[in-house]
């Protein structure tokens, strides 16, 4: 049986499921409690050409079925990634994709650049960040913007560069096809929803930056349905991103379209959830007859 | 670290809204100041699990002792013998031991106990001060007393029990009447965190304070649980909870 | 104390807990369980010109704290509605607000005129329709087509018009000052978000239309951002719609900046809510020393 | 309807994956095909209730009968004596009764039973056929056999119990060794249901249907639970679920 996908030129996992960024740090404490090895791949925390500090605490908080963060892009900057995490990543028989992210088009050239190196499988560009420039407004809302971004990014890099992108906007598919355009070899369906929580005894937000992203099982119908949409726009392959708790969701998700999934807040509940959604998936295709995970991918039957 | 499925064993009130469970299940030795990360339900509601200081653990049960504030200590306190738990730990950095020249003062605020009083009960030695609002939010009075070797003090804002007023009141007090060296081990509301502090700067005295911050993961993946120090953030849930008072960066 | 909040000239709610649309059909079932004049006023499910039979079952799937729905408009028809259902509702002392749509800007400004009725106390226009002259996008997804068809509809009818926005959209403000620019007394923040399911077994969609609107708990933590955003950008009453359990769901929603709050999906789970609700709100206000319900609405303190 | 709390007395597997549960509350007087809506926890996950049809209401106790399939009804099978229950009903319209000069057939297929063994335990004469895939998969055998006046046959898929094959294979051999009028009352896969009808109408007997669809709300307020009739959409939830089967459009 062949649970491997083709991402990309150069980008093959060895089965679909990936970390997701910010909620696996840079591998090192999950390494401590399960082998890195298993993984399709690992995704990094989102990096910045200088270490950042974060918002203020409280940074995250509970919702039904889900979870709000406001970490504020908190990383140790490219340089100390490269110098100290890096090379343990090199270490695992695993894919390493390295989330990244920049406070206008410049940041974003010169992390593609830096990361333009020997153990780095991949970059993930996060694009829900404020475009400073443009008075603020996010690189993942407006597709002209964004196609220009993935452009400039995609003459920086010889990696295989994946584009995850924001999900509220309007017009996803337009999204999609702006960052295929501008050179992206796939795409992560998509980032956290942009949500707040109160305290009604204090009256007052209860994150530290007053709203948050939501994510969790709470957003994975929608997280489905911007995997179909989009996977059938484009040409390059989808990762989903939302929700994941199980391998009924990861199956869920190829069969919408997705060529890989990760899995993100779950982990933080359920650490070892990992190894367990691999082998519910290998059963699932033992049950199913089926030789090749390719065979699922974007197979959803009609209603 | 390790996530176990624990049973369990016993769970009853012993004061106003704080109860102390008694869970069976196999940890590695711990550290007073370190604490456990409990999954609640098997559905994802409520989603993240919740961060409880491991009070004591011995051949495989382990005691928490804890305040219902909110959906998940609720739950919690639904809890029957009988029902499961997952269970991982033990997380993040424990108390330092005192230096056999200096004498221990240990101060807990509120659910600041748990910590305090394992520290206390594997010291057997030095002076215990418990500060809460009135005489029926003090649990395990009894078991306090009964640690050889620590003078307890409770303090209490209605004056229900021992000395009328707020802990550090007592500490302050306390501190000038011991003239060896001391080292205070702090856990509680901020504002006492933050006096304690202070206190122990004025004395030039070791000080250990357990921070408690929100958190998701509890193993130092996803940057929830910040706090300022002299040297940058640091991770509550893995540098911490126990954290040097002098390096602590207090905020306002 | 006063928990009475005045929405537009001529509407006044005696408290600002209303039924949601869709969720409480023309009030006769519900009037079987409890006293309707209990509530701040009744939504009705939306109507349109001729009855509607709506989308192939299955219609509702669960999801995470929450549900997805594909109804497909299903109702009796304005007709039928005015001469049938009406006349019941004005038997209780509570506000009828009555929730329609079209498929074209004809059939939204014919449906105000026909609603413009005795008994019937606003009028909520639900924009989550697709404009079938402009190739099928969404009403309530371009600010330039919504702004124009509010105003069409302003122009039809004397009522009190309430515009329920869309809310998966890049800029929901935008959205909002379209409608207000086009003449809205009040907006509802907002309606489902476009959502799917799939059974990984039969490798099938769940719902009989592939794709639906996710509503209930999951989705509150986003509704309550945008409210809080809207409602800092327009002048004009906001209320809430979106997961809605209880009365602190309700304080926190007002904290936002809502002045009414409906509640759906909660009361298909629990359809003796309402009461609870109000009452809690009540307790609240004693709690806080509250005299007026005003005091509450967007007097969010800052973290 | 009313929305009342219900205790669990008694929940207990009667056959593979199958379950009967005793809840305690106060229900207005049932027909056989009515059904509750139960709320299975307190947190809102999972967010929906479930329909369940009422198998017997006797002094306070309700019996329902139910197959584990997903989330719900695997929640449903873990609660014990003891527990809550939140309930809604009686809901929806039940079976009318048999002419005197008519002959009652029920028929069932799969976890269709409890309303079809109401209805016979309420009539009590006719004829009843089970059908199932296996004998493990038949409930509440004995207390069938003990119905007085009315003769049970089951079939299975696999010959393991009755007669070998599916029950409306049986049905059809029934019909034709009656005589008299006869009322077909059907509940089970939609299959099934189409096959009775369709057997029904050749033979010019009346069939009354029970309906399953997805439901939301269980008393006709959201619409979730059309089906379609020669009069148009109808909601299974409170214009059935029993309907007649020369009304129903039939999909496909
Ligand atoms: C390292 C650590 C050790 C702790 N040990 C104990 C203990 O031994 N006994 C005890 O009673 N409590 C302890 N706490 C606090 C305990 O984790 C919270 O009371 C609990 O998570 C609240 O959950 P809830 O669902 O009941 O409340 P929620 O409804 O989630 O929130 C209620 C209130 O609890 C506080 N809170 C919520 N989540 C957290 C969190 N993750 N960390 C801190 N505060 C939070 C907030 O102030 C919130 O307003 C500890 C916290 C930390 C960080
Ligand atoms: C009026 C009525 C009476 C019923 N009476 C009984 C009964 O007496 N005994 C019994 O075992 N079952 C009965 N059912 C079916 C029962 O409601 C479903 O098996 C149950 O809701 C499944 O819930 P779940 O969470 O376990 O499964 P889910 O995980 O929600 O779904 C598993 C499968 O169950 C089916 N299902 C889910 N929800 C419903 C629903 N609302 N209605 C119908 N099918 C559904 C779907 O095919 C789905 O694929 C009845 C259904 C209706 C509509
Ligand atoms: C605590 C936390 C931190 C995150 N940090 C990042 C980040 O740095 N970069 C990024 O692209 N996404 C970040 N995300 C988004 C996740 O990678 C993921 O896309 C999202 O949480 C949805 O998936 P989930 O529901 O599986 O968590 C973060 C999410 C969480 C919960
Ligand atoms: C079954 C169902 C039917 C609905 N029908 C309508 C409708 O006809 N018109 C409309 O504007 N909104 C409709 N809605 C949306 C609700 O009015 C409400 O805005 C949404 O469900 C979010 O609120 P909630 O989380 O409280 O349900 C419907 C929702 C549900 C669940
Ligand atoms: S709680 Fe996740 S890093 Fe500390
Ligand atoms: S289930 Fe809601 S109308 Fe039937």
């Amino acid at each position: 049986m062949d649970i491997s996908i083709r991402l990309a030129p150069g980008l093959c996992l060895k089965n679909p499921v990936l970390s997701a960024s910010g909620t696996f740090a840079y591998g090192e404490e999950f390494a401590r409690i399960f082998d890195l090895s298993l993984l399709g791949g690992v995704v990094t925390k989102g990096l910045s050409l200088h270490p950042k500090e974060g918002n203020p605490t409280p940074r995250v908080c509970e919702t039904p079925c889900g979870m709000l963060n406001a970490i504020g892009l908190e990383n140790i900057g490219a340089d100390a990634f490269i110098a100290q995490k890096l090379p343990f990543l090199g270490t695992f028989d695993t894919e390493v994709i390295v989330n990244f992210f920049g406070t206008g088009e410049d940041e974003y050239v010169q992390m593609a650049q830096k990361l333009d190196l020997d153990g780095v499988s991949a970059i993930e560009m996060n694009v829900s960040c404020p475009n400073i420039k443009k008075g603020g407004i996010e690189f993942g809302k407006d597709p002209q913007i964004l196609n220009r971004l993935v452009a400039q990014v995609r003459k920086s890099t010889t990696k295989p560069l994946i584009v995850k992108l924001s999900p509220m906007v309007t017009h996803i598919g337009e999204m999609a096809l702006a960052a295929q355009e501008g050179g992206a070899d796939a795409l992560t369906c998509s980032n956290t929803f942009p949500a707040m929580a109160i305290d009604e005894n204090t009256c007052k937000p209860i994150l530290g930056n007053i709203t948050g992203g939501l994510s969790g099982p709470a957003i994975k119908p929608i997280a489905l349905r911007i995997v179909w949409e989009v996977s059938r726009q484009v040409t390059i392959p989808v990762i989903a991103s939302g929700g994941v708790t199980s391998w009924r969701d990861v199956v869920q998700f190829l069969l919408a379209g997705a060529s890989a999934v990760e899995i993100g807040s779950f982990s933080l509940r359920d650490p070892l959830c990992f190894g367990a959604i691999i082998q519910g998936l290998i059963r699932y295709m033992q049950d199913k007859g089926l030789e090749s995970i390719t065979e699922i991918i974007g197979s959803l039957k009609s209603a | 670290m390790k996530d176990s499925n624990a049973l369990v064993k016993d769970n009853r009130q012993v004061a106003q809204d704080t109860y102390l469970m008694t869970l069976m299940c196999e940890l590695s030795p711990f550290t007073p100041g370190q604490f456990l990360m409990l999954r609640l339900t098997s559905t994802c509601e409520p989603f993240l699990r919740r961060p409880l200081a491991i009070l004591s653990y011995n051949e495989g049960a382990v005691e928490i002792l804890y305040k219902v504030r909110g959906e998940g200590t609720s739950l919690l306190a639904e809890k029957k013998k009988g029902e499961e738990l997952s269970v991982l730990g033990p997380l993040g950095k424990g108390f330092s031991d005192p230096r056999p020249e200096e004498e221990a003062v240990y101060i807990a605020g509120g659910t600041g106990l748990p910590p305090i009083l394992a520290m206390a009960e594997r010291m057997k030695r030095g002076r215990l001060i418990i500060g809460t609002y009135t005489k029926d939010d003090i649990p395990l009075w009894q078991r306090m007393q009964n640690i050889g070797g620590v003078e307890i003090t409770a303090t209490t804002e209605d004056g229900s029990l021992g000395i009328r007023g707020v802990a550090t009141q007592a500490l302050d007090g306390l501190l000038k009447t011991i003239q060896q060296p001391c080292v205070i081990y702090a856990c509680g509301p901020t504002g006492m965190l933050k006096a304690a502090a202070s206190l122990a700067k004025d004395l030039g005295a070791r000080c250990e304070v357990s921070i408690e911050e929100r958190m998701a993961c509890g193993f130092g993946v996803c940057s929830a649980c910040a706090v300022r120090t002299t040297t940058g953030n640091q991770r509550v849930c893995t540098q911490g909870p126990v954290f040097d008072a002098s390096s602590i960066e207090w905020r306002q």
